[in-house]
Parts: structure tokens; C-alpha cells; sequence
């Protein structure tokens, strides 16, 4: 074991490490919003946008995240330069970049994922409780947003953590669009040095670090509305 | 029977595959006529990046073929052979009549290039703070890109760089804007096949073959099928 | 069922509700002045629940007229020839103003007691948070629950979640309490304390509709009994006629069935 | 760009069109994916009943096996199980003085895939059978049920149900997960679509091709796992 | 308690029992000879359910001693200074020998109301299944179901499930029938159907230790009554002293609340 190298690459570590935590927060934030929104519209009563949704989880769950990326970074952002203006706008240092296609990716691939289980959280919230919300003169607007939108995501907040584990485990993946995540940084320092293990277990110290924490967090916010706990199971 | 290892991901004019799963390319033929020579049995095996030390440790190879650059930090891991081939670094850009790569074409712009590479060694050297360098992980990515107008130049080994020109997407967008100037203390180590450490006697030997193809002038023979220039 | 005096509370006529094709409620009427208590008795599956939630419209009925403090719902008739709403407004309105306790309390986990009683007023009526504080704590004194108010409903036994309903039900000041067998998920020793509760609602004079099981306490509140059978009202009267001389055979069973 | 003609060459099942490379990727991918798949259902079969089974040492050596493999990245996992696993392997060997065994590829990477889906599938298995109400085992201590017939007739049946939503997913991960099995050399479907794409240049076109494939793929398996979860419903009453 | 005259079904002494520090039983007592029916009543909460358990080892007592039609159920003290059945294959062999009827019924799902009655005849005792096949649907037609014997579990009322697994564990010939509330979770019109159930197997003469909350049955049926008060047996008799004339304050107050 040598870790000589830690010191000379340390400001690419350091950078690969910020990006791969700004990747994740990204891409959790956004796609969560984004999830919402497929669950929603997955158990309303418009046929159109049901189908939208099905359609939309469905393609994202069904091929693998690197495939995605390929298509959106090479695929769709290849024609990016060709939309009139584009080049030319403030937005172009940004859409340019493998971050944003990054992000965009994993943005979207989150969403689907957690549509899904948001929209089977939904489902299990007990109808008797929304329709005490429904008795007590709650627009469905309003019993979405007060009532069943946070029960689902209480109901929901066990799976929700492992699915941000998840997410960080995928991050890795986004150095096949030259972002230089911690993985990208791993990477890079493997092929310069040939080392093999040193730097993926560095890397791996890393992320298990940060599992631990997003553990935490989640369990803080489990805690934070007291269940029952059933007994002699 | 000598076991080489070869990179899995495609490097034309290097190292590819055809449709019929069949490895081709020029290290292949190098490797062909090294065989002949020492008469040995030589048999590829497919590695990814990321397998190639530890197979070559655990001995499922006997060597790196695979356009590895010598460099010295590398040898603190393994041993080289004499450089087979050296990588002569080119740049490719838009289709702008601009026709050399000194600092005042390149100032301000965005450079692709394959991570760990000798290009990306001479870019720090030379180039680091008038431009800009963005990593690939396989110089194939990098091409996408300039393709697609991401990146200014791609700074690559001239033999995949012209290999690219070829194809229609390389022919569509960008020409060859010329060599870089030289620099013997990094383009002169060139690339050789990676052994392990202390394996003096296979070194000796795929050396000596190295030299004889050389000399033999087979290897100018098959290089013409892929280059424009010598290789070596 | 013909006692229009005054403005009725709650005057409900002729519901017909289908589920596909098969027909539960065959024609039921009701009518609640201020003060009464209706209590509806009938064996399991006489569609009793079905009515009840008709009356708030958690279930849209097919056919019928209803009126609420003399207010008219207003019903369009839809291209599958069913009755819709015409108006989701009136009906969210109307709601707040029939307060509904469920046979399985149906508080939500996610909140206090405290904060499942002024969810609605606040969001719904949009009081101001501190007035209905106020009004939650004196109801929930009431109930016997002030002690509870900042538990979570998972932490209380099966009566006082049931208080706690109850309490919520009332903040938002409801013309009419509707009751869906508000006992019958209480084991025996719990059954008690809510119709303690309830008994003290009818002594106020409050207009109440009641699904029960509880014979012997309908018959002791009520001022009205309704009996139905099948989806419709088979016996409807004063609850000392209904229980004492009940006219329809099926009636008579059943009233004597459930004093065994 | 390119006109019809061209792109069914290129997607043309026999050299030099790339369609059967991409088939052979495909059917590689779905190898590795079965066998892993298989190889882990065995591993979370013991994983569950290990942690479930109240025994001190063994709840701890699951534990640790679950926790580690879950927060590690897949990639990662595959390269250190892969090349350590090999190494130390024949490190064994030799300190036995035997030879050192060459491991299959398709083999190993079955092995490496299989032993992190054992992983996810202990938490399937285990949550699945938490979720039997205790009362079912209970009505079967109370007939005398002996542990391993309470297991075959009465737990495995109940669990199944509740363990293929798990399993449906952990399919269609595996699958995808696969496409990782390209660090160690196995050429399987991603593999395939890079290498037919930069031989070509065509790389929209094989991506495309790609997606489809892994589409059809788990579509098809969205089925099956639709059918059988019915199957094993038939006892339930359905949603209304 | 103290009838010990032949050989009893079932000879219960002194069982403790704690739940960590807290202690649920302390020591009690049951015997029943062939043909009994003991009814165990007793507030909720008061270890009723934790009894019936530990008679069929589902809860392992701390102490006690256990013997089944004469056959003595062996002990051996653990490290942690409780009890251990030293023996698992005869609490197995036992268990079969006491037919437990669960409050929440507990048929397995994934198997029709046949498979479920034959599952314990076939597999524990290993009756050839066309024996056993003949005996349930015999046992099946008894308890009303026969026509229902290919349903899943799911699709049969709480009345008509609960029969089912009184048919099941009658199918195994148990020289006693433990019931645990096998009416509590059946609304009151299903109630009916399970105790003509149970009424006919105490006719017939089988032994029976039941916990049930339905005083009127118990005091029909019952041969015994035993009154459970924290952990306790605080009154035991035969049903007119229990309910008639009871000794301590707590039954007394208990059987007349009952009665309301
Ligand atoms: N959403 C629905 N779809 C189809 N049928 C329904 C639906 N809701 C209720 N029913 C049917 O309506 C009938 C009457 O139900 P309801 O709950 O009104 O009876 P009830 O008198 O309240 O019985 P209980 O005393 O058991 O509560 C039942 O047979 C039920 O199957
Ligand atoms: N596994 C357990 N661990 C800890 N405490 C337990 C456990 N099982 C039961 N208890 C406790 O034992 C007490 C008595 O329970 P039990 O179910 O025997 O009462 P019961 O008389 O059957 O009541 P009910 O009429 O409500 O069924 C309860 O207070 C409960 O908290
Ligand atoms: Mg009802
Ligand atoms: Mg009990």
C-alpha cells in the first residue's frame, strides 16, 4: 500500500470530491421535484399524462444510466450548437459542459426511479385519510399538498435513503463525459501512477463516509414524526 | 507461449476489432511479425484499462501491448520493452484554414485530450496556461466532441487523429492542423510494451525482435498500410 | 320522515346510488332539523356506510336532492347519464360544514393531536393559527384529551384517537356531526368513554347523524331512528316506535336480534 | 448523414455489419445477468435466514456483507472482487502448491455480479419475510410444524409475493449493472455498442440500438415478473 | 382447580411468566379433564392471551409445570436461569395434540380453504392425503363450508373464516381446543355463526379452554370459568358461582359491567 500521491493530486481529489457531492445534491433536489410530479400525475385521472409518466419511467428504468448519458451528452447535446443563438448566449459556458449534461442525466434517471416509489407510497397511504381530508372541505389540491404528499413521503422516507446511496453510487459514471468526479480524479491517478487498488480504496473510503452520513441524515428525519413500534417480531 | 495483453476498448489505427470479433490493427501486426521472429505462439487477450496491472501481476498476461507510454513514473510499477512505436502528437480542429498549432492559434481554447496520456504531459509543459485542457477517458470521446463543436482541438497521437479525419464524421467537420514542436524529453519516450517487473529474459527477447522487425523492413511494410509517415 | 317545519338542517331525498351495476341504495331520504339526532340502524351490508357518505359526497351518489341549511347542491347530469357535482366549490364548502367521524378514526399519523384538529380550520376555513389553537385546546378539554394534545395519534389507545376525531370534527364547527360507527372499531372497555362524548353532543342539542350498532344507545339519544334494509328505509320513526313497535317484519327481527 | 441503406448495413446481422455483435453483446448481458441473478438469490436466501436467525456471529457476518457491498460502488466492487478475488485465489493455490487456475470470464464475472446482488437480495428476502403476519407462523408452530417444513410450506410461499416487487427491480438492476462487468474484459452489450460505434463513428445510431435492445429487454421481463406476481396474488384479494 | 381425579387432558401448575422485568404471570393454574370446557375471562391486559400462549409453548414459561393427557413436559434451566423445553420434537409433537383457534383467524393465504385444513394432517402427521382429504371435507361440511372448500382465504367472510380454521385445527384430532377470542374480530352478526360452531363441539363432549369477552356464551357452555386478574387467577368455579355469586371484588365488578 502507498499513498504518496494523495498529497500531489490533492486538489484534484479535492475538486473531484466537491463534484461529486454538488452532482449528487443536484440531482437529488431537482429530481425529487421532478418525482413528484411523475407520481402525481401517475395517479390522477388524466389518461394523457398517466401515460406520459408510464412512458417516461418506464424508458429511464429500462436502460442503463450509461446509455442515457451517451444519448443526452452525445446525442442531444451534439445538436445543441445548431439551436440559433444558443452558441452565443450566456447559458453556453454552462450547457457546454459534461456537468450540465451530468447533471442532466442523473437528474432524470433519479426522477424515474423515485416516481415510481413515490407513486407506490401514495398508493399505500390509507384512503380513510384522505378521506377525512376530503370530509373536513379540503380541495384535492389541498389534500395533495397537506395531507397525502407528506404521508407518501413519510411512507416513502426508508426507501428514499437508500435510493440517495444509490444515486451517489452512480455518480461515477458521469467521467464518461469528462467530468472529473472523484472517481474521474481515481482514474486519472491510476493510469498516471498504475497503481491499482490505493486509489480506488481512497475513493471508496469516501463514499462509504458519505453513505454513513446520508444514512444519518434520513434517520434523523425518520425520527422526526414518532411510529409505534409493533412488538416480538 | 507469450501472452499479450490488449486494451478491449477500440484505438484505430492501433488496436480495433472487426465486426467478426476479430482484433486488427497495427500493434496486431507488430505483434505478428515479433512472433515470427522470436517463433514463438502468441495469443491476445482481451483486458479493460483498468485490469491490465493487475493481470499482468497475477500473470493471466505476459505483456501490455497496448500503446502504453513509457513514463518514469510508471516504471516504478512495471518494466518497459524499447519503445515499439512513438506517439507523434497532432492536433485536429474545425475546418478553418488555419493551418498550425503554435501558442497564438491555441490561446484562449478549449483542448481535448485523453487523460494520462504523453499529449496531456506536453499540454502542462507547454501549453497549460494559454489554453484550457479537458480530459477524456478514451481519446474516441474526445473526437465525438470536437464533432460536435464542445471542444476547439482535439491534441492526440497523429495515428487515431488521422484515422478519425478519415471517417465520414472526421472528414464533415475538422482537419488536421499540423504537429506540435518537438520535445524529446517527453515525446521521445514513446510507447512500449509494458512487462513485469524483473522479467529480464522476455524483455531481452521481445527487445531483440523489436530491433530485427525494425531492421528487417517489415516494419516499415505494414505501417504503410496505416500510416502516412514512420511511426518509429 | 315528513316533518318540514323550519329550515331542516339537513334535508337529503330520494338518493339512488349504483356501484356498476349493481344498485345499493334504492331511494333513501332524510331529513335532520336543528337538534335532532338520527340515528340509522340495519344489519351489515344494508348500505347504511354508503348513505352516510353520500350525505358529504365522498360517495357521488347517481340521483337525489339535497339541501344543506337550506342550501340547494346543484348537480349536472354527465355524459355517462349519472349526476356530477356542478360545482367541486360548493361541495368543499358544504363539507367543512358536516363534520364526519369514521368508524377507524382516520387521524393523520403525521401530525400531533393538536395539529390534526386545527388543520382545518386553519387551511380550510383560514382562521388564524392562534384563535383556532385556542378553540382545539377547549375542545380538546372536552373530550378529556388536553393532557394528549401534543401526541401523536399512533401513541393514544383506540378511544382517545376516536375523542381526538371527534374533536377535530367540531373545530370546524359543523351543522351537522356525522357519525360512521364510531365505536365499533373500540374494543368494549373503550366503547364507553366515546359515547360519553357523543351523549354530551346530543345534551348540547347538536344535529347529529349516526351509524351505529349501539341499540341501546340509539334508542336512549336518538329522536329519530331509521332502519334500513337493503338500500332502502324499511322502518323510520321515533326511536320508542321503531324499537318498541316496529311495523316491518324485518325490523321487528332485527331489533329483537340485537337486544339478545 | 446517412441514408437508410447504410444504417441497415451497419445494424446487418453478419459482418461487416455490427447487428450481431450487438446480439451476441445482448445475449452475453443476459448470461451474466441470470446467472449472477441466481447465484445471489442463493447467497440472500442464506444472507436472510442468517440475520433473521437471532444468532449473535452470524447476524454480524451478514451484516457487515450487506452494509459494506451496499455503500461501495458497484464499479469499484467489480474491479478490486474481480482482480483480488483472482489474485488471492491463486495466492491460495500456490501456497498448496498447485498451479494457478485461469478464471473464466463469463464465470467470474457471474461470480463478482452475483455476490453484490446477494447483498440487495438479503434485504429483499428479509423484508419479505417480515411482512408474513406472525400470526401465519404462529398457526403453524401451533400444529407442531417442525422449523423446516414451517419454512417450505408456509414461509417460502408467503414470502414470494412480497419479495417480487424486490425482485423485479433487482432484476432489471442487474441488468444494467452488467454493463459494468466491460472493466474486466467481457464483452457484453455496452462493450459491444462502444467498440461497433468507434470502429463506425456511427455513435448515435449504436446508441440508439443499444437503448432499444436493453429496452426490449426489460419490458419483456416487466412481463414475466407481471405474470408471475399475479400467480402468486391468486390467494389475494385484489385492490379495488 | 384442585378436581384431580383420572388422568386430565390438560394439567397446568404455577406458570410464570416475564416479559424482560416486568412479570405478566404469576403463577397460574388450570387443569381439565376429558370433556371440560374452561372459559378464561378477565379484563384486557390481564394475561388471558399470554396463558393460552404459554400452554402451547408459543410463549415459553419461565416456570411451570405442563402435562398433556398424562405425558409430562420436560424442562431444563438455561444459563439465563429460565426454562427450556429440553425437548423441541415433543413441544412439536404436543402442539399437534392442542388445537389452537387464533382471534385473528391466521389461515394462510396462499392456500385454499382445503389445502389449508389438510396442510397440518398431511405434512405433520403424515396422513396419506386422500384420508385427509375425506376428513376435512367431512369437517368442512360440519362447519358449513363445505361448498366453499376451493375458495382462498381472502374471499371468505370473517364469520366463515374463522370456521374454517376451527375446521382446521380440528382436523388433526387435538384432545384439546384452545380458543383465543375466536370471536372478537368478527362484527356482531358473524359473531352468531362461530359460536353455534363452538356450542356444537362442547355438545359433542370435546375439551375446550377458551378466552372469550362473550360472558352470556361462557356461562352456556362452560363447565368451568376462570377469572384472571394481572397475571392471576382471582376466581374459578363452575360458571353459576363465577357469574352468580362471585367471591372477590374484582369479579364481581368485571361480571357486572359485563352484563350491562
Ligand atoms: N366502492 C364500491 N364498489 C363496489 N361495491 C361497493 C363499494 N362500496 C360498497 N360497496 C358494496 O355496498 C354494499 C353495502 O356497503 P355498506 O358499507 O354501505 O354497508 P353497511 O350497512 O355500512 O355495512 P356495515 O354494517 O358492515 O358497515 C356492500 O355489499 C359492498 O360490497
Ligand atoms: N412479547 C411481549 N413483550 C413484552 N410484553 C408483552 C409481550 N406480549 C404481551 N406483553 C404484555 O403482556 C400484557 C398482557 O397481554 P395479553 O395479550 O396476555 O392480555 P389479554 O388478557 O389477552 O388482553 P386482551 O383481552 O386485550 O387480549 C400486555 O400488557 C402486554 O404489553
Ligand atoms: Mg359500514
Ligand atoms: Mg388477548
Amino acid at each position: 500500500m502507498e499513498f504518496g500521491w494523495v498529497l500531489e493530486y490533492r486538489d484534484l481529489l479535492l475538486h473531484g470530491a466537491f463534484l461529486t457531492c454538488v452532482l449528487l445534491a443536484i440531482s437529488v433536489i431537482f429530481g425529487f421535484s421532478l418525482a413528484i410530479i411523475l407520481a402525481v400525475s401517475q395517479v390522477s385521472d388524466n389518461a394523457v399524462s398517466r401515460w406520459i409518466s408510464k412512458g417516461y419511467c418506464t424508458f429511464f428504468r429500462g436502460t442503463p444510466l450509461l446509455i442515457q448519458l451517451w444519448l443526452i451528452y452525445y446525442g442531444l447535446g451534439s445538436y445543441l450548437p445548431y439551436v440559433p443563438g444558443l452558441r452565443t448566449s450566456f447559458l453556453w459556458p454552462v450547457m457546454r459542459e459534461g456537468l450540465f449534461f451530468a447533471a442532466l442525466a442523473l437528474t432524470l434517471n433519479f426522477a424515474a426511479y423515485q416516481g415510481e416509489i413515490l407513486r407506490g407510497a401514495m398508493l399505500a397511504v390509507p384512503k380513510g385519510e384522505l378521506e377525512a381530508a376530503r370530509a373536513v372541505g379540503m380541495s384535492a389540491r389541498m389534500v395533495l399538498r397537506r395531507i397525502w404528499l407528506p404521508r407518501a413521503i413519510r411512507i416513502g422516507l426508508p426507501t428514499f435513503a437508500g435510493e440517495v446511496v444509490l444515486q451517489l453510487k452512480a455518480t461515477p459514471i458521469v467521467f464518461s463525459v469528462t467530468v472529473m468526479d472523484l472517481y474521474g480524479a481515481a482514474y486519472k491517478i491510476r493510469q498516471d501512477t498504475l497503481l491499482v487498488y490505493e486509489p480506488l480504496l481512497f475513493v471508496t473510503v469516501f463514499y462509504v463516509g458519505l453513505t454513513f452520513l446520508i444514512t444519518q441524515v434520513f434517520q434523523k428525519m425518520e425520527n422526526a414524526v414518532p411510529v409505534q413500534r409493533r412488538h416480538g417480531v | 507461449e507469450i501472452r499479450f495483453g490488449i486494451v478491449n476498448e477500440a484505438y484505430p489505427p492501433y488496436t480495433t476489432k472487426d465486426a467478426s470479433g476479430k482484433a486488427i490493427g497495427w500493434e496486431i501486426d507488430l505483434m505478428d511479425a515479433v512472433c515470427q521472429d522470436l517463433k514463438e505462439k502468441c495469443t491476445i487477450v482481451d483486458v479493460a484499462w483498468d485490469g491490465l496491472i493487475p493481470a499482468l501481476e497475477s500473470k493471466k498476461i505476459d505483456v501490455i501491448w497496448s500503446s502504453m507510454s513509457i513514463t518514469d513514473e510508471r516504471k516504478k510499477r512495471i518494466d518497459f520493452t524499447d519503445k515499439y512505436y512513438s506517439a507523434l502528437a497532432g492536433m485536429a480542429g474545425p475546418k478553418d484554414g488555419v493551418m498550425s498549432v503554435g501558442p497564438e492559434q491555441l490561446k484562449g481554447k478549449t483542448i481535448g485530450i485523453a487523460v494520462s496520456t504523453t499529449q496531456s504531459k506536453y499540454f502542462q509543459k507547454h501549453f497549460a496556461d494559454i489554453a484550457t485542457e479537458k480530459s477524456y477517458s478514451t481519446v474516441d470521446e474526445s473526437f465525438q466532441d470536437l464533432a460536435s463543436g464542445r471542444i476547439d482541438y482535439v491534441f492526440a497521437d497523429t495515428g487515431p487523429l488521422k484515422e478519425f479525419l478519415k471517417t465520414d464524421l472526421g472528414k464533415g467537420c475538422c482537419e488536421y492542423k499540423g504537429s506540435v514542436a518537438p520535445d524529446d524529453a517527453i515525446l521521445g519516450a514513446g510507447v512500449g510494451g509494458g512487462i513485469r517487473k524483473g522479467d529480464d529474459e522476455l524483455r531481452e527477447k521481445l527487445n531483440g525482435a523489436i530491433k530485427a522487425v525494425r531492421a528487417s523492413g517489415k516494419y516499415a511494410e505494414f505501417s504503410k498500410k496505416y500510416f502516412d509517415y514512420d511511426p518509429y | 320522515m315528513r316533518t318540514e317545519t323550519s329550515t331542516p338542517a339537513l334535508l337529503v331525498k330520494d338518493v339512488h346510488k349504483s356501484f356498476g351495476k349493481h344498485e345499493v341504495l334504492r331511494g333513501v331520504s332524510l331529513a335532520a332539523q336543528k337538534g335532532d339526532v338520527v340515528s340509522i340502524i340495519g344489519s351489515s351490508g344494508s348500505r347504511k356506510s354508503t348513505f352516510l357518505r353520500c350525505i358529504n359526497f365522498l360517495e357521488i351518489p347517481d340521483r337525489g336532492t339535497f339541501q344543506v341549511n337550506g342550501e340547494d347542491v346543484t348537480f349536472r347530469v354527465g355524459r355517462d347519464g349519472k349526476c356530477h357535482p356542478s360545482n367541486w366549490r360548493q361541495i368543499e364548502r358544504l363539507r367543512s360544514g358536516l363534520g364526519m367521524v369514521f368508524q377507524s378514526f382516520n387521524l393523520w399519523p403525521h401530525m400531533t393531536i393538536l395539529q390534526n384538529v386545527i388543520e382545518a380550520p386553519v387551511h380550510v376555513l383560514g382562521i388564524d393559527r392562534k384563535t383556532a389553537i385556542e378553540k382545539a385546546e377547549a375542545l380538546l378539554t372536552k373530550v378529556g384529551l388536553y393532557d394528549k394534545k401534543d401526541a401523536y395519534p399512533a401513541f393514544l389507545s383506540g378511544g382517545q384517537q376516536q375523542r381526538a376525531s371527534i374533536a377535530r370534527a367540531l373545530c370546524v364547527d359543523p351543522s351537522v356531526m356525522l357519525f360512521d360507527e364510531p365505536t365499533s372499531a373500540l374494543d368494549p372497555e373503550l366503547v364507553g368513554e366515546v359515547l360519553k362524548v357523543i351523549r354530551s353532543l346530543a345534551d348540547e342539542g347538536r344535529t347529529m347523524v349516526m351509524v351505529t350498532h349501539e341499540m341501546k344507545f340509539a334508542r336512549d339519544v336518538s329522536t329519530r331512528v331509521m332502519f334500513l334494509h337493503r338500500g332502502q328505509v324499511e322502518e323510520a320513526g321515533p326511536p320508542s316506535q321503531v324499537f318498541g313497535a316496529p311495523i316491518s317484519a324485518r325490523c321487528k327481527e332485527f331489533v329483537a336480534a340485537g337486544s339478545h | 448523414m446517412n441514408s437508410p441503406n447504410s444504417v441497415l448495413d451497419l445494424l446487418s446481422i453478419a459482418p461487416p455489419g455490427w447487428g450481431g455483435v450487438l446480439l451476441v453483446g445482448a445475449v452475453a448481458s443476459l448470461l451474466i445477468s441470470f446467472g449472477a441473478y441466481l447465484v445471489g438469490m442463493a447467497l440472500g436466501l442464506c444472507g436472510a435466514l442468517g440475520k433473521l436467525s437471532g444468532l449473535g456471529p452470524l447476524y454480524f457476518v451478514f451484516n457487515a456483507y450487506t452494509t459494506i457491498i451496499r455503500a461501495v460502488p458497484e464499479l469499484i466492487l467489480i474491479v478490486a472482487l474481480y482482480y483480488a478475488g483472482t489474485d488471492g485465489l491463486n495466492r491460495i493455490l500456490a501456497a498448496a502448491d498447485l498451479g494457478p487456475i485461469e478464471v473464466n470470464g463469463l464465470f467470474a464475472a457471474i461470480a463478482v455480479l452475483g455476490f453484490v446482488q446477494g447483498a440487495y437480495m438479503t434485504e429483499v428476502l428479509r423484508g419479505a419475510i417480515l411482512a408474513i403476519p406472525v400470526g401465519q407462523l404462529e398457526a403453524a408452530k401451533a400444529f407442531g410444524m417442525r422449523p423446516t417444513l414451517r419454512f417450505r410450506r408456509i414461509i417460502l410461499p408467503a414470502l414470494i409475493p412480497n419479495a417480487l416487487p424486490g425482485f423485479a427491480n433487482l432484476w432489471m438492476s442487474v441488468i444494467k449493472d452488467s454493463a459494468l462487468i466491460a472493466v474486466v474484459g467481457y464483452q457484453e452489450l455496452a462493450l459491444a455498442t462502444r467498440v461497433a460505434a468507434s470502429n463506425t463513428k456511427q455513435y448515435m445510431l449504436f446508441f440508439m440500438a443499444a437503448a432499444a435492445l436493453y429496452l426490449v429487454i426489460t419490458i419483456v421481463s416487466n412481463m414475466l415478473f407481471s405474470a408471475l406476481e399475479a400467480y402468486f396474488r391468486r390467494g389475494q384479494r385484489p385492490l379495488s
